[in-house]
């Protein structure tokens, strides 16, 4: 039964390395862009369902940490300073950053509280960033060109650029894997699953939290980065919370507390608004009712579905 | 004589207009068992939780080893050597009972900012988890998924986490509560075996396994204790014997 | 300052509290007592909206249209209780989210189809288009003095309903332990799919009474939606009360910074900083408002009680 | 293929190529070609099945295919356009504008580009910067279109039109005129059949500033678009402003905003509310009585379709504008009046200029006789103009923005009882936008 | 209006608690369910109430069955429940509690009424206006019974109804029950006070391990001391 679904996943990363090459084949280099961007959001919602899935921390502000990631990028940018050294880097010290001062004052609360304080400071971001006259404001910012990593990586041939997208998923989920068998992980899930009990037995689970919720945070504000440098472009509207709402769906879709879920979400999510969206203008119609079956029927989200994988992961 | 390991002054905790715990006053001496008893709502539960450190008393202090732990948040208290069982089992369901085991060794063995090492590799956890297993008599049911566990099991399984966390004082809440005969028999002659090597504090129903068990009980009833004192009194005192254990007598 | 000016806002600000009260009331007794997080909430508010407004267009008397709007919103908020939302109650509030995104996606499409993407015209209605002299010197549209009534009415009624009737004795019954409901003979799923409706009615009067002075569009129902969540979050959730005191201290709080933040930080900070600063900052303020609430209050101002 | 029977074989690879060519045409009519290609092709390839019936039918079949084959092979490549807008949600109506007047052209064109077949692909930005770059994507390389157009927003534009652009191709903007695109981003590439986004407050600036007016108050919201929309009022209106208000993003209610304002006791108001914001103002503005006490100035608020969901609420309002319905040449009489007639409302501005891209696209192919591998020919003959345009003769500047009049327009009762724009005077001759000296380039 | 249980079992989640109940309640009479904590005694009360699914057996109820049905059709066919820890309403007044869920379905000639609840137990009368939450464990004991009175039930089910409370409150519920019972009603009784219960029950089901161990009358019971210490810890 595992191994039905190692074969499939192995399957699933390799159509995903394999895209440049058939797109390159079949002259369909569109193919890249779009499997790029999936890509980008399936880094944002499996560092979301670090938290989400695996420390039952629902945070309906993951958006937030998008936007500062593609912030750092975008305002290096803006004064002309390009090297990807400098933004990434940026990127995620200051979405973590951002992640430990909401972190420390949303972690206090629990439930629906926890959910609604932070898209409160999502909330927040996105009216700030709107209002910054000087970084472009509600236009965004043009960036004028993608990451500079001193000519050994150049993100402007689209082939490097897709292979360092795949790169940095297949590492976040190899990383994801060791972090979720490794003592931190197991921690954060039992807290998931008991947390009075885990404070019984001696753990103090707020700062174990708290290090998770940062750690999600600076992958969102990784894949902020990225999604800058995909669109050549930065919009506050990154933080807008529909856009929080979206990863949320893809990581509900793909299912919870899985590491490979929210990678089937994400392209299960985009691929269907890229299809439906092309066949009709009132494609949502369809889109939702769909959601609602895979609600209804798909209990364990998308990846529940594959073969074998009545199995735990993790 | 030297300090009790566990001492209690004037413990209260109201909720709302309710007094769960009306000026409670206690003492454990290291190596003692104290058996807490009482009827249902005497607030045997609420005592528990302040001294484990899950609910924050009124008024009151908590000494634990020669410290004010008063203020000291569950976790911390963990750290210094209470622990505890819960009246409803408490566990980690998804987690095999090894699993279960190993994590309250882990909480005792640094810190676990350790983000790379799988936690089932390490055999600083595995070894004593095991053993800790085999000690409560579930050597055989380490691999099972600890919700999957029959009740009885899931009791023993809460005993070795407790016991895991190396602690100098055990709080267990009702260890045999839903137990068949059978089961509490096992479960009785397991909490013997700790006795002397291990300080207790036990609030049970069930007086069979309070008498096989105690060296001094102390009696609650609507938050207060009313007796304490060597089995012996206890059952031969005519007030515990009315108030809790219910026999009439004509007025 | 102007103290007829504040008054002034007061009563706005008042104003927009009961809208949201309407929204919040519906919201908050399914949250409270079912435990369902309703994103599509503000769906049915839009789905109220469309109906009242194309009745009224059609029949000319605002009444009948608000009467339509509200029986058929029921209607439609029973069903979707019915065929989607019922097996969601056990679940997960996760499931919740996504389904009812779901739901957001197919109504804002489904009005679309019906009704178009251009935005529904509706004038107020031509008996309340004129202005009351509230105070000598603040003339106010009759109008939104009558939305100001209808939520006040809304509210005292609710709270007769709520504390005096036998279905609100039950619905708080429900909210405290449901089981216990079920076991001592009352149909708690039935029970649930009138609570339902009626909160989806309650959305619809509001949306109805929003249809001459908002614009009637696909989507109208997710801003005022995510104001609610504030509204019900702040007030606690399941309280009928709180989400009246919450709906008013977001609505004035809301009004009173868009008016008055930018002069008060121009004292402070000087006119070209607060011409930056005010605005943004008035955006943020009921966010600001509720992360404070929820930090030192997790469960709100009036949460209601749970056993 | 060996043991296919002879007669099979006899038609089988013609058919096929034939076959082929066919699923590029029916493809770029987005017509369902995969369901011919998968139930008959396959069918034949299943000789054992195949009886002399169906094989009958296939005959038939591919004579009928043929026959469209036969046309497609007659004309040469199609010209593919990209047209991106907001299709779906709330901005949905504008991109329904668009897009009508899009097809509106096409028709007036017999659906030919510079005398070649045409195909139109249209994308739903959503309203998203990074979907709309998606989309530009898409079309440049999956679909090669050889021009991209549209874009409603200027956020979606800064991103959008430096990858068309990048990628050598053609972008014709038919709304969003951001400044940077006018001033130091401009390209050879890039054209926009609208207008700079602060030329059309710069009129009612410069009317108002001619009226004499002062004691100003300025609404908008707060947002780029908005301050730049104030700024652009005041480059030309120079009499004393009481005070600038920009409320959220979305609001929903101005009461509040509108007591302030009454406060104030303006003598005229200037805002700027596009979209369900401008229908909420307007009518709020109106119920708060404040329609017959201080007039009303606006640019962006008040136009076709907010007009039938504001109604007498903007009785009396003024706009500035390069375009209006009523606005009297011969093209926008048949681009109006078939508008109306084929879609049963009136076009606005976002449609006119949309039409008009379509229009101007036409005359770069004719130019280049259908070598559209020109592109300096069709940028030499796209900076004529030279199509008759919706507004009447333009020219564009050297940043390939329109050098045009602007109107001062007023919301008033038409002759059938419904609400209508009409022109009311010229407030600019010939205006350009205040960016062009920022851009290099020369021609 | 006889209840009878046949071969009842029933599990939460994975782990099975009753493994094939019988019991019987014939009309008027007070049968015990007795057994230590935990033996499913109280998982027996939920799965007639259908609170918790039967996976085998079947329960009727006068005739009826009632097996699979949700409560409130079970609460309907007759049946009142007296809850485990009493679960009055806390955020109800006591007057409120009685009404909410009140009901004469099967048509009592004389229907329950608050003031007859407050004839029963006058101590509620003087607290009618009180939030539930603020009584003591005893006037909750009281508003719990007569809640389930209000619903005017053939059958009344009362787990643990005299817990942790004083024992002339005990004393004043074991009473009330006994004039419930000689007005003809039939009672289904939890309880641990064994000395007390064999006063007033006819007959008397001992549970062990989701099993029942032994049943037998109130004489029988007495008779065997082995059977009171073995199960019952007596």
């Amino acid at each position: 039964m595992r191994s039905a679904r190692a074969l499939t996943l192995l399957a699933g990363f390799l159509v995903l390395g394999l895209v440049p090459v058939v797109a390159a084949l079949a002259n369909q280099p569109f193919y890249l862009d779009l499997f790029r961007r999936i890509m980008i959001f399936a880094i944002a919602a499996v560092s979301l369902d670090l938290i989400l899935g695996f420390g039952g921390m629902v945070s309906f502000g993951h958006a937030a940490y998008l936007g500062i990631g593609a912030y750092a990028v975008a305002i290096p940018a803006f004064y002309g300073i390009h090297s990807g050294l400098v933004q990434w880097p940026l990127a995620l010290a200051l979405s973590g950053l951002a992640a430990l001062a909401i972190g420390a004052v949303s972690l206090r609360t629990s439930g629906v509280s926890f959910i609604m304080i932070t898209l409160a400071f999502a909330q927040m971001l996105y009216y700030l960033g709107i209002s910054i006259n000087a970084w472009g404001a509600d236009d965004g910012m043009r960036l004028a060109r993608r990451s500079q990593f001193g000519g050994v990586v150049d993100l402007a041939n689209a082939y490097v650029f897709y292979y360092v997208v795949f790169g940095v998923l297949v590492a976040l989920l190899w990383l994801g894997h060791r972090l979720i068998h490794a003592r931190f992980g197991v921690v954060i899930r039992a807290a998931k699953s008991n947390e009075p009990r885990m404070r019984a037995i001696g753990f103090a689970t707020f700062r174990y939290k708290l290090a998770a919720f940062v750690i999600a945070g600076a992958g969102g504000g990784l894949a902020g980065a990225l999604l800058t440098n995909q669109t050549e472009y930065l919009t506050p509207s990154y933080m807008h919370w529909t856009r929080s709402g979206d990863i949320m769906v893809m990581v509900i879709l793909g299912g919870m507390g899985t590491l490979y879920g929210p990678v089937l979400g994400a392209v299960a999510f985009l691929l269907l608004e890229d299809i439906l969206s092309a066949w009709t203008v009132h494609w949502q119609v369809v889109l939702g009712p769909l959601l609602v079956l895979v609600v209804l029927y798909a209990r364990r989200g998308l990846y529940g579905l594959l073969p074998g994988a009545g199995a735990r992961d993790g | 004589m030297a300090e009790p390991l566990l001492a209690v002054r004037g413990l209260t905790k109201r909720f709302g207009g309710l007094v769960a715990t009306d000026r409670v006053d206690l003492e454990v001496a290291d190596g003692e068992t104290l058996a807490v008893i009482g009827p249902n709502g005497a607030g045997k539960t609420t005592l528990i939780g302040q001294l484990s450190g899950d609910l924050v008393p009124d008024a009151g202090t908590i000494r634990f080893a020669g410290e004010d732990v008063t203020a000291l948040p569950a976790p911390t208290r963990s750290q210094r050597g209470l622990a505890r069982s819960f009246q409803i089992t408490s566990i980690f369901p998804e987690f095999t009972a090894l699993d279960n085991v190993a994590l309250a060794v882990q909480a005792h063995a640094g810190h676990s900012f350790r983000f790379w090492t799988p936690a089932r590799a390490e055999r600083a956890l595995r070894e004593p988890a095991r053993a800790t297993l085999e000690q409560v008599g579930l050597g055989a049911r380490a691999a099972v998924a600890a919700g999957t566990l029959a009740h009885g099991e899931q009791r023993q399984l809460e005993i070795a986490m407790a016991l895991a966390t190396r602690p100098r004082l055990l709080l267990l809440d009702e260890p045999v509560a839903g137990m068949g005969a059978d089961e509490s028999q096992r479960m009785v002659q397991l909490l013997r075996a700790l006795r002397g090597h291990h300080t207790i504090v036990l609030v049970e129903h069930d007086m069979d396994v309070v008498f096989a068990l105690a060296d001094r009980i102390s009696v609650m009833v609507y938050g207060r204790v009313i007796a304490s004192g060597a089995p012996e009194a206890i059952r031969a005192n005519a007030e515990v014997r009315r108030a809790y254990l219910g026999e009439e007598i004509p007025a | 300052m102007n103290w007829l000016l504040v008054v002034e806002q007061c009563l706005n600000g008042l104003q927009f509290g009961v809208m949201l009260f309407l929204m919040a009331a519906g919201l908050t007794l399914v949250f409270g007592i079912m435990n369902l997080v309703n994103l599509a909430h503000g769906s049915l508010y839009m789905v109220g909206a469309y109906l009242a407004t194309a009745a009224f267009n059609r029949t000319g008397s605002f009444l009948a249209a608000v009467a339509f709007a509200l029986a058929a919103t029921l209607a439609i908020g029973m069903l979707v209780e019915v065929i989607a939302l019922r097996t969601l109650y056990e679940r997960d509030h996760l499931d919740q989210v996504l389904a009812t995104f779901g739901l957001i996606l197919f109504f804002n499409e489904a009005v679309a189809i019906v009704w178009g993407r251009a935005a529904l015209f509706t004038a107020v209605p031509r008996a309340l288009s004129g202005h009351l002299q509230v105070l000598p010197g603040i003339p106010y549209p009759a109008y939104r003095a009558v939305i100001i009534l209808v939520g006040l009415a809304v509210a005292l009624l609710l709270y007769v309903v709520v504390s005096r009737t036998r279905l609100g004795m039950l619905i708080r019954a429900g909210a405290s332990n449901r089981t216990m409901v079920g076991a001592l003979g009352v149909n708690i799923r039935l029970l649930y799919t009138v609570v339902f409706g009626f909160g989806a009615a309650l959305a619809a009067l509001g949306g109805a009474m929003a249809g001459p002075i908002y614009s009637v569009l696909p989507g109208m129902g997710e801003e005022i939606l995510i104001q609610v969540f504030v509204v019900i979050v702040i007030g606690g959730i399941g309280s009928i009360r709180g989400a009246l005191v919450g709906a008013v201290v977001v609505g004035m709080v809301d009004t009173l910074g868009r008016a008055f933040l930018k002069p008060m930080l121009s004292t402070v900070l000087g006119p070209s900083a607060a011409d930056n600063a005010g605005p943004a900052l008035a955006s943020m303020l009921i966010y600001i408002l509720m992360a404070a609430v929820l930090f030192f209050r997790p469960q709100g101002l009036f949460p209601a009680v749970r056993s | 293929m060996a043991h296919l029977h002879p007669p099979t074989r006899a038609h089988a690879d013609p058919g096929q190529r034939q076959l082929r060519r066919l699923d590029g045409v029916l493809e770029s009519r987005r017509l369902p070609a995969a369901s011919i290609r998968t139930t008959q092709w396959p069918g034949m390839r299943r000789t054992k099945e195949v009886t002399v019936r169906q094989l009958r039918i296939v005959l038939v079949l591919l004579l009928i295919v043929g026959l469209f084959a036969g046309q497609a092979v007659l004309a040469a490549e199609p010209v593919k356009i990209g047209f991106i807008t907001s299709l779906s949600g709330p901005a949905g109506i504008i991109g329904k504008h668009m897009k009508d007047s899009v097809e509106l052209a096409l028709e007036h064109l017999g659906r030919k580009v510079g005398g070649l077949d045409v195909e139109v692909i249209y994308g739903d930005d959503q309203r998203k910067p990074d979907v709309g770059k998606q989309l530009a994507d898409e079309m440049l390389k999956k679909h090669k279109v050889n021009f991209v157009s549209g874009i409603i927003w200027s956020n979606v534009m800064l991103a959008v039109a430096p990858t068309v652009t990048g990628a050598g191709t053609i972008m014709v903007g038919t709304n969003a005129g951001p400044h940077e695109l006018a001033g130091k981003m401009c390209s050879e590439l890039y054209f926009t059949t609208s207008w700079q986004n602060d030329q059309t407050p710069e009129a009612m600036g410069k009317y108002m500033q001619d009226q004499g007016l002062t004691d100003v108050y300025a609404m908008a919201p707060n947002y780029a678009a908005g301050k730049d929309m104030v700024s652009g009022f005041k480059r030309y209106f120079k009499g004393r402003v009481v005070d600038e208000v920009y409320t959220k993003l979305g609001q929903q209610d101005y009461q509040a905003e509108i007591s302030q304002l009454r406060g104030k006791n303006p003598k005229a108001v200037f805002v700027f509310y596009p979209g369900d914001m401008g229908i909420q103002f307007l009518k709020q503005y109106a119920q708060a009585g404040l329609r017959e006490q201080i007039p009303l100035y606006s640019v962006y608020t008040v136009d076709e379709i907010s007009l039938p969901a504001v109604g007498e609420a903007a009785l009396g309002n003024y706009e500035t504008r390069y375009w209006s319905p009523d606005l009297k040449n011969e093209a926008n009489a048949k681009y109006v009046g078939d508008f109306k007639k084929k879609f049963g409302y009136t076009p606005s501005f976002y449609g006119a200029q949309s039409y008009d891209g379509i229009l101007l696209i036409d005359s770069a192919v004719r130019a280049v006789r259908g070598d559209l591998g020109n592109k300096k020919g069709m940028v030499a003959a796209m900076r004529k103009a030279d199509f008759r345009s919706t507004r009447g003769k333009f020219s564009f500047n050297v940043n390939h923005t329109p050098i045009q009049n602007f109107y001062l327009l007023r919301a008033v009762k038409g002759a059938g009882g419904d609400m209508e724009m009409q022109i009311q005077k010229t407030v600019f001759e010939n205006h350009k936008d205040a960016y062009y000296q920022e851009c290099p380039m020369k021609w | 209006m006889t209840l009878r249980l046949e071969g009842i079992e029933a599990a939460y989640g994975l782990s099975q608690v009753l493994f094939g109940i019988s019991l019987e309640v014939p009309s008027g009479r007070l049968v015990t369910l007795l057994g230590r904590n935990g033996m499913g005694k109280t998982t027996t009360v939920r799965a007639v109430m259908g609170i918790v699914p039967i996976q085998a057996g079947r329960v009727h109820f006068d005739g009826r069955a009632l097996h699979g049905l949700p409560p409130y059709r079970v609460a309907r066919a007759g049946l009142g429940v007296v809850p485990e820890g009493r679960q009055v309403f806390p955020n109800l007044t006591v007057r409120e509690n009685l009404v909410a869920t009140a009901a004469n379905r099967r048509r009592a000639a004389e229907p329950w009424s608050v003031a007859r609840v407050f004839g029963l137990f006058p101590h509620l009368a003087a607290r009618a206006r009180s939030l539930g939450g603020t009584l003591s464990g005893g006037e909750q004991q009281m508003l719990s019974i007569g809640r389930a009175l209000m619903t005017n039930p053939a059958l009344l089910i009362l787990d643990e109804a005299t817990e942790g409370l004083a024992p002339l409150v005990r004393a004043e519920i074991w009473g009330c029950l006994e004039r419930l019972k000689q007005s003809g009603l039939s009672i289904l009784l939890i309880d641990k006070h064994v000395e007390a219960v064999t006063r007033l029950a006819d007959h008397h089901y001992v549970l062990e391990k989701g099993r029942v161990v032994w049943d037998g009358t109130s004489v029988e019971l007495r008779a065997r001391p082995d059977v009171q210490h073995r199960y019952l810890g007596v």
